[in-house]
């Protein structure tokens, strides 16, 4: 049976078609979510999708993480749910303190959209296990709320139990500390990022690369060893 | 508050001598005796304000119409065309069942006013008004224009329009795939901010402005009505209420992307589900505007009940209501019984929705306060009958020395030394610098189907999955070719934005426009516009593209100063593949450069003669559009058959412009030969039409060569993609580091 | 050092789209009886002077002509104890 | 109806582009003498109900919960007088 990934809307949500579009190219079947209701449909893992949920205000993240849906994926995330959270959704799981840290205004102040080089640091994850650590992918960085900031104790954390899951290369586009570009809570099932590995899925569209496919293969791959 | 009098139709009947501040509304006398005319009694207070606001310039086109009727009257045969000009926006028909609607508008003033909230306010318009005819909007461009690029203004203006743009299209979803961004000082007190927007549907999905069936109900969705954009209205509230409440009625509308948002994906599931009989936009005059449209293009009679509109602010009179430009809300004519379901889904996405009112079996729009009459009027007086003006038109007088101020007489750099500093000062100056810094701000990714975006030579996007069918957008205007000669000029935008579509390999299919332009009372000023309009309407006859809408901004000046004539066109194509796209980027090594088209000195309304001279005169560029549709013919076959794996057409800055694009995309150099009978000069800045670049793997060459041949096209082998550098053989080269620090560096410099 | 306090807000018949969904979110949090929210900036300054009277209208200037958009917003100025 | 006040500002050791913007700003414009400044967020909420102990509470929390990210974020309430 194929697993079924799911892939949550909000009001605002923005790149829910691209993520269920992924999700299939992957081989999944993509289910939509949306955000009123408790009920997860069985998905086997969650994507958070980016966009502007409530329209950022007040802050990115902050008030959709008050959703119906949002209190099912919360518990059963900590119980081992797969769960990715791109550009919004990463916001969404740091307002939800899924995931340390807090998304802030980039340091430049302006909405960013570029082809950006990451490197992925741990290939261990649910959703980056078809990767291998040290792999430098491409992949579209598009946010305007970008800075990932985290306490200096916080941070050496991430960095001593390998939760830095992605860092920024060729130059930190946002002035996110210590280059961070996206993290996993400790278990591995939980993996935020801002860039959109879904925006690099087919070789004609976007930038053309495919480097992102990598993340929906690698939670397949997962599931059905499960 | 209370009520002194509320001006109902009964009042108005018996108070015939009333004074009215019709003048304070912008209407003259003759418009107003009109009105009393049409009603048979004075107009009330509600009634005033609707034919104001529908009868000025902006809602009624009175000076431009007799001019516009040319788009139709000599509208090629176009068996895409699906829906013509009249609606929100033409329709036209794309194959496999998809229909593609678009249009641009211009939001100018506001956005000199107060940048963000202009632009954004700018780009929700546009957005609402192809999502009324049924469609899915799926891109958007945003032509634009400032003042002097280091002009201290700029540094206010760019900036926020840009963050409007942005802000609000980002927050769509809406992927911005095409523009421009020139500078000029004749924009300096009046920039010119357009917005354009493509969506989709199948055929059978395409919903008119039209309010017929009696008995069904009229619903207003959407944003909450405030005091947005009636300044004027004022006048006649202070004189029928006495106001207790804010007296301060905005300026300016403030924008909410994210209810805009909201708005497109219900309505979109509402069409899904086929509710509505009748669907319309609100934006320029709001209400006024919504009902009077829906009820003429239906059977006429409408009934509104205007105290249940839903406020944000209770001190709203009901000529303020009528008049208020509130965004993001949208009127529906929806059959009763399927009321509920419409309430339903706009309860699903957080939408208010309110019955306001019901098509009636009469032919008269009446609208009532608390159950009182303030309007009884034939809406089509109200929407289709407004003033029509022959202004008087003359050439200025000026045209003459300017056109006689050859731009050929110039001083041409004399050494090889010279030319390369003068390419470097070409490529770096803001008109042709890099954009990036600007178009790094949207969001081109979203949706997931963008196949080319900026800086690509016209904007794709992918709109089947399966089949791979696309559509392409390129807008194009040059105020400088148009000042020297404006019907000349509205063909070279034409031919600009068609050669750009044609060379991503999208066959061109109709256009859409907007004409900014200054004060129409200026006799010069309507020359231009009357020119303009003539050339545009006689390019698209020519090339076979129908104009399927667009829109006039007048009255773009500062003081006595009209802005250059400056209009913008808007060309959409279709792509059978999208996997057949032509980029610009030169990738291969050792591809082969062909230049196609002729090359003539050709310098009036350049860039070199604008960056290196500071001059503008002469005569632009010779129009030949049926070279421009063979040109498209060639770069379209040659991209369907894998012939060319690159194509950027050339344009202001010339060859070496377009050179130094498609090089420093592709991280590719380039050796160029002059060709025999060129001056290196000409060969590199001629800014002669109906000319692209192509590169030619080297296994095609002599079947793209002889296809040239056969059809009759000039084509010129000009060298080969090769090394680090652009070398101009015999003459010099310049690093492609040199030239990116060159070209990118100008914009950041200047504004971040 | 002085700290003085600008406060921005958007004029009151300006649309406030964040303070409305603000709003809006509440009750579903459990919180009533908020009948109004406006969203506004605050600019903390410190000021390396004493605040004096030329020093307050130079700010004021500051405020009306680069802190606050005029057009859709107002501000006050306020001296904070230090 | 009475207005509570809720001053947001990213805490001290969080760096605030936009602040630092505006200071950069401002000697071009021609202000000297502003040490610092710090952009924070300013909630102005209009109370249905008297602002007693219990409500100042509530609104305490839902600043602590919702207005405020207290990760990077302080905050303080105040009770305007009407
Ligand atoms: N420059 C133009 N060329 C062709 N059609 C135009 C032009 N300007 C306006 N129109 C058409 O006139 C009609 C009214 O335009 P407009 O008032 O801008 O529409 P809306 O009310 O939707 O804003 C539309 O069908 C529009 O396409
Ligand atoms: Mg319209």
């Amino acid at each position: 049976m194929t697993s079924r990934i799911g892939v949550v809307t909000f009001p605002g949500t923005l790149d829910d078609r691209d993520s269920l579009r992924a999700a299939r190219i992957a081989g999944a079947e993509a289910v939509p979510l949306w955000h009123r209701d408790k009920d997860l449909k069985q998905v086997d893992a969650v994507v958070l999708a980016g966009g502007f949920s409530y329209g950022d205000y007040l802050r990115a993240g902050a008030i959709s993480r008050f959703s119906p849906v949002m209190e099912t994926i919360i518990e059963q995330a900590k119980a081992g749910l797969p769960v990715l959270g791109i550009c919004n959704g990463f916001q969404i799981l740091t307002e939800s303190h899924l995931l340390p840290g807090a998304m802030l205004r980039n340091n430049h102040l302006h909405f960013i959209c570029r082809d950006q080089k990451l490197r992925v640091e741990n290939a261990e994850t649910a959703w980056t296990a078809d990767y291998s650590a040290g792999q430098e992918i491409s992949v579209p960085l598009k946010n305007i709320d970008g800075r990932y900031v985290a306490d200096e104790r916080t941070l050496d954390e991430l960095e001593a139990e390998g939760r830095v899951a992605f860092r920024y290369l060729d130059g930190n586009p946002n002035g996110s500390l210590r280059d961070i570009a996206g993290i996993t809570n400790a278990a591995g099932n939980v993996v935020g990022l801002m860039p959109h590995p879904e925006h690099a899925v087919e070789p004609l569209i976007g930038t053309g690369r495919t480097d992102g496919l990598g993340f929906f293969t690698s939670i397949l791959k997962k599931l059905v060893s499960a | 508050m209370t009520i002194k009098t509320l001006d109902t139709v009964k009042h108005a009947g018996g108070t015939p001598e009333a004074e009215q501040p019709w003048k304070d509304l912008g209407l003259k006398e003759d418009e107003y005796a009109r009105i009393r005319e049409i009603l048979g009694r004075r107009p009330t207070g509600a009634e005033l304000a609707m034919y104001s606001v529908m009868w000025s310039e902006h809602c009624s086109y009175k000076s431009s119409k007799v001019h516009l009727r040319q788009f139709g009257e000599k509208a090629p045969a176009s068996d895409a065309m699906l829906v013509g000009i009249g609606e929100n926006a033409g329709v036209v028909d794309v194959g496999q069942g998809y229909a593609v609607t678009f249009k641009v508008e211009s939001h100018n003033h506001p956005s000199y006013i107060e940048p963000y909230q202009g632009a954004a306010t700018g780009v929700g318009g546009i957005v609402r008004d192809i999502l009324a005819m049924g469609a899915r909007p799926v891109a958007v461009v945003d032509p634009l224009r400032f003042g002097a690029a280091d002009h201290p203004d700029t540094k206010r203006v760019l900036p926020g329009v840009v963050a409007g743009i942005g802000g609000y299209g980002n927050c769509l979803g809406l992927p911005n795939i095409g523009g421009e961004v020139v500078f000029d000082a004749c924009y300096q007190g009046n920039p010119l901010v357009n917005a354009g927007c493509i969506g989709v549907m199948r055929h059978e999905d395409i919903h008119l402005a039209k309010a017929s069936g009696p008995g069904n109900k009229v619903i207003l969705y959407g944003a909450r009505t405030g005091g947005d954009g009636i300044g004027g209205v004022s006048v006649l509230a202070s004189e029928t209420f006495e106001s207790t409440g804010p007296a301060k009625r905005p300026a300016v509308q403030v924008g909410d992307p994210f209810q805009e948002k909201l708005l497109i994906e219900c309505t979109l599931e509402i069409f899904g589900e086929k509710l509505v009989a009748g669907i319309q936009d609100l934006g320029g005059a709001g209400l006024s505007c919504a009902t009077s449209e829906l009820a003429s293009a239906g059977s006429g009679g409408m009934r509104v009940e205007l105290d249940t509109v839903p406020l944000r602010d209770a001190t709203l009179s009901p000529e303020e209501i009528l008049m208020s430009e509130s965004q993001e809300r949208m009127c529906a004519v929806v059959e009763p019984d399927k009321v509920a379901r419409f309430m339903e889904i706009c309860e699903k996405w957080d939408v208010i929705a309110t019955v306001i009112g019901e098509v009636t079996e009469g032919d008269r729009l009446e609208i009532f306060w608390h159950g009182e009459q303030i309007v009884d009027v034939p809406p089509r007086s109200v929407a289709h009958d407004g003033p029509v003006y022959h202004r008087p038109y003359a050439r200025p007088e000026w045209q003459d020395a300017l056109q006689a101020d050859d731009a050929s007489k110039l001083p041409r750099p004399a050494t090889a030394a010279e030319l390369r500093e003068q390419v470097l000062k070409l490529v770096a100056s803001p008109n042709q610098a890099s954009k990036a810094w600007i178009t790094d701000q949207y969001d081109r990714f979203v949706q997931g189907n963008t196949v080319l975006a900026q800086p690509e030579d016209a904007g794709m996007v992918r709109i089947d999955e399966e089949s791979n069918l696309g559509v392409a957008m390129a807008t194009d205007g040059n105020g400088r070719y148009a000042k020297l000669d404006p019907y000349a000029g509205a063909q070279l935008a034409l031919a600009e934005a068609y050669r750009n579509v044609a060379a991503s390999g999208a066959k061109p299919l109709a256009v859409s426009d907007c004409l900014n332009f200054g004060s129409p009372e200026d006799p010069g000023v309507m020359w231009q516009f009357a020119e303009a309009t003539r050339g545009l309407a006689d390019g698209c006859l020519r090339l076979g593209t129908p104009v399927t809408g667009g829109n006039v901004s007048l009255y773009n000046q500062t003081g006595e100063t009209a802005i250059h004539p400056t209009p913008v066109v808007a060309v959409l194509g279709v792509i059978d593949d999208v996997s057949r796209r032509t980029p610009i980027a030169f990738e291969e090594e050792g591809q082969l450069l062909y230049l196609l088209g002729d090359t003539r000195e050709e310098f009036g309304g350049s860039a070199w003669s604008q960056v290196v001279h500071n001059h503008l005169g002469g005569l632009p560029p010779a129009v030949d559009l049926d070279r421009e549709k063979l040109l498209g013919e060639i770069l379209i076959s040659a991209s369907r058959d894998g012939m060319i794996d690159a194509a950027h057409d050339l344009s202001d800055g010339g060859l070496i412009q377009a050179v130094t694009e498609s090089c420093l995309r592709g991280g590719k150099g380039a050796r160029l030969v002059v060709p025999d009978g060129l001056d290196t000069f000409t060969f590199l800045f001629s800014e002669s039409a109906g000319r692209a670049v192509v590169a030619v793997p080297r296994s095609e060459e002599l079947r793209f060569t002889d296809m040239c041949g056969a059809r009759g096209l000039p084509v010129t082998r000009i060298g080969v993609v090769d090394g680090e550098e652009i070398e101009v053989q015999g003459e010099f080269g310049i690093a492609l580091g040199e030239l990116r620090t060159a070209h990118e560096a100008t914009i950041p410099g200047l504004l971040a | 050092m002085a700290r003085v306090v600008v406060d921005v807000m958007l004029k009151p018949e300006i649309l406030d789209p964040q303070g409305q969904a603000v709003q809006r979110a509440l009750p579903r949090l459990g919180f009533d009886g908020i009948a109004d929210v406006r969203q506004g900036k605050r600019f903390e300054l410190e000021v390396a002077e004493p605040v004096d009277a030329a020093a307050l209208a130079r700010i004021h200037e500051m405020a009306e002509t680069f802190l606050a958009n005029t057009v859709i917003e107002d501000f006050i100025v306020k001296v904070e104890e230090a």
